[in-house]
């Protein structure tokens, strides 16, 4: 009893720093988080930056070089260094672009679920009663039917483009944080804060906005954090079942889906991009558990 | 002559009345009630609390001590009975009629690690009851809160900090000063010194008491510990399993409590000094569920006087000496 | 004088965090006799039940003791091996802890919990263990010992279930018990019932006990000797009678002017300004002396030593 | 067992939703009629095939039947195998059955030393290592992972069986393709619940009484952890399923999950129907046992 | 943790680095180990889907009715370049306009027994010709009723002349099928415990996995072959060739060309490529509005794809350029058109000047995705080539559900990329929807003198005359561009050395055609 109480009044002390200020003092000191955080940026900078970074356009094809090795490999040029694909593109160029649709569709489905679920969990939480009786069936009749089954019955229909799919994805994980944000305010709602609140005269929109939100908000980020890194994952698998994204845009998911054939004698054309997937992954769930640490004190280690 | 009579008006100007308050919750098991058992948790409190004092209300867990406050401050509907404050009926208004009285009814929470929002800046909680019923703004609030932090004794400097910066002590100073923020008449003090420290717990009785003087506050405080509870207030009642027992003044009651459990609470408080250690009058047994409470009255199955009668009959709540209450068969003394 | 059953000398124990080391004992040295009841006294955050923890060899994986020596009967602490230490543990010193709903393994009966330890230590078959298992209820006061051996804890109330820890750490005879905060989370009638049974079953047999509280009035009840800590050091050692007395120590003193009195009211209580400092940011000199109302320049830069009075009285305070 | 029956009860508002949702999926969106004729089939076959399936009615006259050929137990026919749809889809479950439980065993032989391990070995190089390989194992799609594995274990070392459903050898592949992303999310989860365990009241108690670390561990401790892991694993059936569509596919798998993809890209929106509806009853019905378990393993809950 | 997080990416590079050198590949040593040779009399065969169904009525999957034709017989035999073979009728005759009799081979046995009679035929037909709901009614709407004349003997009456009456009765949904069996037992037994008169009788179908039939040894013909036949599906083109490469199977149909290298380095296992049936083309709009109204826009769109440098390049080789969609080996083709192709970006640059078109032009391509091979590489090609001269296109790649469905529609804008296949062997499937009443919202292709000739040869009982109608027709239609053919389908077949297998045009397996070795 006595050590949590001693080190969290250490804590008090360093959050003296001011609040951003010690958060990334506190980044430094977690090492998986920094590296997390570090990968992350490279790869938003890499996203941004495209243009200036890659060598060619993502979609020049050149049939007389293709399925060029890297270039380390006997036959590979340091022109392509990390090998063409089957039609000749350059798997750098693309894996640089491909970055921007990836985390574009990771990033925005997840905001998109993110706010439809915080919606519905803050209400189903708040208000209670038929509100939630309503809200939480639909959830559970959501969670009854893998993520992956829904987006392949709508993209099916309404063909996959990037903002269908952003859709897709948004649409049906928002009951993640609808769940989670439920049962988060349930607990929050049971804090002397909400209650004193409520003892002041508050509304109860002013409570939600500014009692129970602030404080649901941390937990909210972490797992959506978490879940960029799904969703990356998940439209990589849509690909393979022909309904990610589609071409001439490209996205690491579509790379290694289209590489897949390639495994066994051209390697390289799906390596790289899982690699990158990987290393993306790696560091936003890093990042993630990182925040969880640092945010949500329940499931700190 | 005059003045005397005067003071006692004074005294006896009744601000709250308390009458048949009850309170149930529904226990369920499982997602859909049907197993459901029904815990009283407040079974019928009745007692006034006078202008400018502060009531005690002492009793161990599930006593329904802090329901009752809850109930008070309407933030928990009542099951049954009233609570008049001001003439008007807490337990009948409405949200907005409710969110409107609040301005004269404040709390003061126990736990002062959870009692602050901690996403809001000192600043901003002290002035939040100001904000929400809309008296003052821009320069004016800060004033005002400037004003409020000074008389809970933190400074200005720490206006535009968090919650968390702070300990337990300075805490429970912010929260005293958001519930001032209002000019309430009466706070409710819901264990408001029970999580502290000694030397710190002694900072805020003194500080309670201060700004009573100063404000003309009624305090309603409800606590477990006895030693706390009998240097503040002025009158106390002792509740069990959700019914009040006795009720009287501070020293009349330490001196001669009437009802038995009061008395082998009292008799229970370990006395910080060895040379009174003494051989315990203990109260046998544990506090019963408070779903399933035993028959008539409730204490009897630990009480070394109950009669049969205690067991069939609920014993009556009534002044048996001038402005001392007790419920109970067969009062001590 | 009788013999010291547990001796600690310069107990020094840190903790790891992300800002490095943050020590939370500094140099603590008490011991306890055979058959006495020591206490220890402070507000939290200052290291008492640290102490305890280590001296029970269970501090939590993030704490260490990097200094100081412990010896029981004879055994240095410090030295001996896991398995050895292991077999001290709720055989020769147990423990009971403060909050009693949380210290029983929810999923397992009481009886599994009671026996686990006899089986373990005294090499009891099921059978045995079972039957002692109820003889210890039964001695702490437990009605039905036979039917609570089958139930699981969330079913017994924190008064029984404090009593189910009491059979637990008397199970195999401790030659020490060590009850950190052990009535603090129960109500002032149970509370009574506890005191009054470690009395009791102390009084029977001859194991010493070490008292862990803040609450001064449990202190006055049951020690013999108390030593009040403050920050991570003992500011006073002294018999429970001398120490109510004739506190010397300016904390000491604080601390008991500080409690409201339950036949003796007075208008204002004496109360320590100021807050507990941060084990992080310690005081220079005397750690007290930004709440003392004694001190002077002297303490800000003198860190006083702990001095007896007399053979038995000490004090860490250059001005008393 | 009344506890379960309400919570059965329950349910029906859910599938009710659930067929609500799967109707207004498939029906609303695709025409089923062009997936089911050649390229070179006129508009008047289309129209002809159209009417005589009774695709022209308006939406909610069709849901009303549907709902009510369901309640009849008619799921409709399968257009691509010309049979009842659910008689096609049970005929697939106990493929999907076996390979799930086949994933959810690997799952658990991977996760359960796994997180333990790094738990107690918290913050070592060991549960770095556990940890990076638990990202490791969620970062990779599962179709690259399977083909990696018959690529390396199939073909290469002709190990196992490249494909098809056959004896327990061809299992293997596909239960460890399908139980990796699951590992992963278990050995987090089992971690994380460990390491709260590990940091509670009755630990130390355990300590305190002398006990050995390892019954610490794996007697005190881990039945506590077990029962917010049995919740997950109930949560993670859907994922399960969900990745047998994948999973199935390359492996051949003559499971739900490959006739799902067909369904789906055939626009065979009676199975689609069926089949969603039944693996949604399925995952209700394993959350439920999952609520039950929970029960047993948590006397605090059987009791209150 | 760096140094943790850079060690486990070592070892999972390492981990495919060592895949991929063991896989072949890059490096020199090319292929698997070899595949061991087995003298089972099993065959196993491995296609990319299953078998649909059994009612051979409603499906129209090549790689069913290829499956299918192991089991049922139909009343002829499109021999190719030999005209048509008996196989259930014995002789036939086109009496007149309308009117075709037939003679059935006598003796010939279901395998549960039945005899087969006039009565099965007419069964059979009449269901097709006459119920909407089933898929293949489009292709037998024609007949109008079959009159028995004896149990041997039955005339088959068509609605109006049917030149192409053979072709439909050689094809998919012409199995004859037994009456009593399905009138006495019902469709549902029938689907699933099959009965015709085919050398190889139902077993067993695992949906999804595999379909196994055994020998019939009452076969009318030549005794079966193989004591047992195994379909299996198996969906990803790369476990296929794993299967292939591991001796699992002993055909594998689809072969992605990226693997051809691989499995033809690899002892044991050879690919072989045949032509199908399958032409890939653009299908342009030439309806005012469109720039590719414009005929010369259309040629330039047509001269700036080199088709050859895709077959070679994506497709492995496995393709045919043609400017024709009717191939040889269908009655109507004209030859002079296949194998040859136009390439000329230069040109297509003039053409485009000379349109009016000097600074470019914009317009759209919708493709579908996956639906055929390498369809999608393919379009992505294209769009780069036509970039080249100066054309721009914005590619609409599609699922091929959504495909379709816009398909059906009729809603795609300038130009889109199909493949059709030709189940009848004529030309007159294959030229139908380029007729102004079908090409209306699809090419809008209307040159009368085109129009009039497929018009006539549609019901023209004069075959010579109707070839040489369909040649002229197929002259016009390559030069007015409405559809720009690229080149025609191989399909590629991973064959394990121990059988002897050639594949057929038609992409039937006809297992008895397939020979231990």
């Amino acid at each position: 009893m006595t050590t949590t109480l001693e080190t969290s009044q250490s804590s008090l002390n360093r959050k003296k720093k001011g609040r951003f200020k010690s958060l990334f003092f506190r980044l430094l000191k977690s090492k998986t988080g920094f590296v997390g955080l570090i990968i992350v940026l490279a790869m938003t900078i890499m996203a941004i930056l495209a243009p200036y970074l890659a060598m060619y356009d993502p979609a020049k094809t050149n049939i007389m070089s293709r399925l060029l090795p890297p270039f380390w490999l006997e036959g590979g040029t340091m022109e392509h260094p990390l090998g063409t694909d089957n039609l000749g593109r350059d798997v750098l160029s693309r894996i640089i672009y491909g970055s921007r649709i990836s985390l574009l569709v990771g990033i925005s489905a997840v905001i998109l679920a993110g706010i439809i679920g915080m919606f519905f969990g803050l209400i189903a939480g708040y208000y209670g009663k038929l509100w939630d009786f309503i809200i939480m069936r639909t959830v559970d009749s959501f969670l009854a039917i893998p993520n992956i089954l829904f987006m392949l019955i709508i993209l099916a229909v309404l063909g996959p483009s990037v903002p269908t799919l952003i859709l897709v994805l948004g649409g049906t994980s928002w009951v993640v944080y609808a769940r989670m944000v439920r049962s988060e305010t349930l607990s929050v709602k049971e804090r002397d804060y909400v209650r004193s609140a409520r003892a002041i005269g508050a509304k109860n929109f002013r409570i939600i906005a500014k009692y129970v939100l602030p404080n649901v908000i941390s937990s909210f980020i972490v797992i959506a954090t978490l879940n960029v890194a799904s969703t990356i994952i998940l439209e990589a698998s849509l690909s393979f079942l022909g309904l990610g994204i589609q071409s001439p845009d490209v996205s690491w998911g579509l790379m290694l889906s289209d590489g897949r054939e390639y495994l066994a004698t051209s390697w390289w054309v799906a390596t790289f991009p899982g690699i990158a997937i990987t290393v993306t992954v790696l560091g936003v769930i890093f990042l993630g558990d990182w925040l969880r640490d640092v945010l949500d004190p329940k499931i700190k280690d | 002559m005059e003045v005397v009579k005067e003071k006692i008006e004074i005294e006896e100007k009744v601000i709250m009345k308390v009458r048949n308050l009850k309170k149930h919750f529904e226990i369920t098991k499982g997602y859909i009630k049907k197993q459901s058992s029904t815990v009283r948790a407040v079974d019928g409190l009745n007692f006034d609390v006078y202008e400018g004092e502060t009531l005690g209300i002492v009793g161990e867990s599930g006593c329904g001590k802090s329901t009752t406050g809850q109930l008070i401050l309407g933030l928990l509907d009542a099951t049954e009975g009233n609570i008049y404050f001001d003439s008007k009926d807490i337990a009948q208004m409405s949200q907005e009629e409710l969110r409107k009285a609040r301005r004269d009814l404040q709390v003061i929470f126990q736990d002062p690690y959870s009692s602050l929002n901690p996403r809001m800046t000192v600043e901003e909680i002290i002035g939040e009851p100001l904000v929400v019923h809309k008296i003052a703004s821009g320069e004016q609030l800060r004033k005002e809160v400037l004003e409020l932090i000074k008389l809970v004794g933190l400074g200005e400097h720490q206006l535009k900090r968090y919650p968390h910066e702070f300990s337990g002590g300075q805490r429970q100073r912010i929260g005293i000063a958001r519930a001032l923020a209002l000019r309430p008449k009466v706070i409710v003090c819901d264990e408001a010194v029970s999580a502290l420290d000694v030397s710190i717990q002694a900072q805020i009785l003194n500080l309670l008491k201060k700004l009573q003087k100063e404000l003309d506050l009624t305090y309603i405080f409800i606590a477990h510990g006895l030693p706390a509870v009998r240097h503040i207030s002025t009158r106390i009642g002792v509740m069990y399993l959700g019914r009040m027992v006795e009720l009287a003044d501070r020293d009349e009651l330490f001196v001669k409590p009437l009802h038995p459990y009061t008395h082998a609470l009292l008799d229970s408080v370990p006395i910080p000094d060895p040379k009174l250690r003494k051989t315990h009058q203990l109260i046998e047994g544990e506090i019963p569920n408070p779903s399933n409470p035993p028959s008539g009255c409730h204490f009897h199955p630990r009480c070394s006087f109950a009669t049969e009668r205690c067991k069939q009959e609920s014993p009556e709540y009534r002044e048996i000496l001038p402005r001392h209450f007790v419920a109970c068969h067969h009062p001590l003394h | 004088m009788s013999n010291p059953i547990l001796d600690i000398k310069d107990l020094r124990v840190r903790f790891k965090t992300e800002d490095g080391f943050v020590p939370t004992v500094n140099g603590v040295t008490f011991h306890v006799n055979e058959g006495e009841t020591l206490a220890i006294v402070g507000e939290s955050g200052s290291g008492k039940s640290v102490t305890s923890l280590a001296v029970m060899g269970i501090l939590p994986p993030n704490g260490e003791v990097y200094d100081g020596e412990m010896t029981f009967r004879e055994r240095d602490l410090l030295k001996i091996s896991k398995k050895e230490y292991r077999a001290l543990r709720g055989n020769e010193i147990s423990m009971i802890f403060q909050e009693p709903m949380t210290a029983l393994n929810p999923v397992f009966t009481i009886g599994y919990q009671l026996r686990e330890t006899l089986i373990l230590h005294q090499q009891l078959t099921k059978e045995a263990a079972h039957k002692k298992g109820i003889e210890m209820l039964e001695l702490v006061g437990i009605p039905d010992a036979e039917k609570v051996m089958s139930r699981f804890p969330h079913q017994l109330s924190g008064g029984m279930r404090q009593r189910v820890m009491i059979a637990m750490a008397l199970s195999c005879n401790p030659k020490l018990l060590i009850a950190d905060e052990p009535t603090t989370a129960l109500d002032v009638t149970i509370q009574a019932q506890i005191l009054t049974l470690m009395k009791n079953l102390k009084e029977k047999s001859n194991t010493s006990i070490l008292i862990i509280t803040h609450d001064l009035g449990v202190v006055a009840e049951v020690a013999d000797r108390v030593i009040v800590m403050y920050a991570g050091e003992v500011v006073e050692e002294a018999p429970v009678f001398e120490l109510f007395e004739n506190p010397k120590h300016p904390y000491t003193h604080g601390l008991m002017a500080s409690i409201p009195k339950i036949h003796d009211v007075v208008e204002n209580l004496y109360s320590i300004e100021g807050t507990v400092p941060n084990p992080t940011n310690m005081p220079k000199g005397c750690k007290f002396h930004p709440r003392c109302p004694l001190a002077d320049k002297d303490c800000m830069t003198i860190h006083p030593e702990l001095e007896y009075i007399n053979s038995t009285h000490a004090k860490r305070c250059i001005k008393v | 067992m009344k506890y379960f029956l309400l919570n059965v009860l329950k349910t029906i508002p859910v599938l009710l939703l659930i067929t609500l949702i799967v109707f207004v999926l498939v029906r609303v969106t695709g025409d089923p009629v062009s997936m089911m004729l050649p390229e070179t089939a006129t508009d008047e076959e289309r129209e002809s095939l159209k009417e005589a399936l009774g695709f022209n009615e308006p939406l909610p006259v069709q849901y009303m039947k549907y709902l009510g050929d369901l309640v009849k137990g008619d799921f409709g026919e399968s257009f691509r195998y010309d049979m009842d749809a659910l008689d096609l889809v049970l005929e697939r479950l106990p493929a999907t059955f076996q390979l799930a439980i086949a994933s959810m065993i690997v799952a658990i032989i991977i996760s359960v030393p796994l997180g333990i391990l790094s738990a107690v070995k918290r913050n070592s190089f060991m549960d770095l290592f556990i940890t990076g390989g638990a990202v490791l194992g969620k970062a990779m799609p599962s179709f690259w992972l399977g083909i990696m594995l018959i690529l390396m274990f199939a073909v290469n070392l002709q190990l196992f069986p490249v494909s098809g459903k056959g004896g327990l050898m061809h299992l293997i592949l596909p239960a460890i393709t399908l139980g990796t992303g699951i590992a992963a999310e278990m050995t987090r989860l089992i971690r994380s619940s460990m390491l709260e365990i590990l940091g509670q009241d009755f630990i130390r108690t355990a300590r305190s009484k002398g006990l050995r670390e390892s019954i610490v561990v794996n007697k005190h401790a881990f039945r506590n952890a077990l029962i917010p892991v049995v919740t997950i694993m109930a949560l993670q059936t859907s994922t399960l399923i969900g990745g047998t569509l994948i999973t199935e596919t390359v492996f051949a798998w003559p499971g739900l999950g490959q006739l799902l993809v067909q369904a789906v890209n055939l626009r065979d929106m009676s199975v689609v129907q069926a089949a969603t509806l039944l693996i949604a009853v399925f995952v209700i019905l394993s959350n439920l046992i999952a609520d039950l378990i929970y029960r047993l393993l948590d006397p605090r809950i059987k009791y209150d | 943790m760096k140094k943790g997080l850079s060690i486990l990416l070592l070892v999972f590079v390492l981990i495919l680095a060592a895949c991929s050198k063991d896989s072949g590949g890059s490096d020199k040593e090319q292929g698997e180990k070899p595949v061991e040779k087995s003298d089972s009399k099993t065959l196993v065969v491995g296609f990319g889907t299953d078998v649909t169904s059994f009612d051979i009525h409603n499906h129209n999957t090549t790689s069913t009715e290829a499956v299918h034709v192991n089991m049922f017989n139909y009343l002829v035999k499109n021999g190719g370049k030999e005209g048509f073979l008996p196989d259930l009728a014995e002789s036939w005759e086109n009496v007149d306009d309308t009117t075709w009799s037939f003679k059935l081979k006598e003796g010939v046995k279901f395998h549960n027994g039945e005899d087969l009679t006039a009565d099965d035929v007419k069964f059979t037909l009449e269901r097709v010709a006459n119920d909407e709901t089933l898929l293949e009614y489009g292709s037998y709407k024609q007949i109008k009723e079959v009159k028995v004349k004896s149990d041997y003997e039955f005339d088959i009456i068509t609605h109006a002349p049917e030149p192409a009456l053979l072709n439909r009765l050689s094809r998919i949904g012409s199995g004859i099928l037994p009456k009593d069996y399905i009138e006495s037992e019902g469709w549902d037994t029938f689907v699933n415990k099959p009965v015709g008169t085919g050398p190889y009788k139902f077993k067993d179908w695992k949906k999804d996995d595999r379909l196994t039939l055994e020998a019939n040894n009452d076969y009318f013909g030549e005794a079966p072959k193989w004591e047992e036949v195994v379909f299996r599906s198996i969906p990803e083109d790369s476990t296929r060739v794993s299967e292939l490469l591991t001796g699992g199977i002993d055909i594998a149909v689809n072969i992605p060309p990226t693997d051809v290298e691989r499995i033809d380095a690899t002892e044991g296992v050879t690919v072989k490529n045949s032509p199908t049936q399958r032409v890939m083309m653009l299908v342009l709009r030439t309806a005012e509005g469109n720039v590719t109204a414009d005929p010369l826009v259309r040629e330039a769109i047509d001269l700036a794809i080199d088709k050859q440098a895709i077959v070679d390049s994506l497709l492995g080789g496995a393709g045919e350029v043609t400017r024709t969609r009717v191939t040889p080996g269908n009655v109507g083709a004209n030859e002079s058109l296949f194998g040859t192709s136009l390439y000329d970006p230069e040109k297509a640059k003039e053409l485009l000047a000379q349109a009016g078109y000097a600074d470019g032009l914009t317009l759209t391509l919708s493709a579908p995705n996956g639906r055929y091979l390498k369809d999608k590489e393919t379009a992505e090609l294209m769009v780069a080539m036509l970039a080249e001269v100066g054309i721009t296109v914005k590619l609409e790649l599609l699922e091929w559900s959504a495909f379709n469905q816009k398909y059906t529609e009729r809603t795609f804008n300038d130009m889109f990329f199909i493949g059709y296949g030709n189940s009848m062997f004529d030309a007159s499937l294959a030229l139908d929807r380029l007729q102004f009443e079908r090409a209306k919202g699809e090419t809008d292709y209307n040159n009368p003198e085109t129009e009039k000739l497929l018009i006539t040869a549609e019901t023209n009982m004069n075959l010579d005359e109707r070839v040489e109608q369909y040649k002229k027709a197929q002259e016009f239609i390559a030069e007015d561009r409405p559809q720009i053919y690229l080149y025609q389908l191989q399909a590629i077949t991973g064959v394990n050395d121990r059988v002897d297998f050639e594949p057929r045009l038609d992409e039937m397996f006809y297992v008895d055609t397939i020979t231990l070795k």
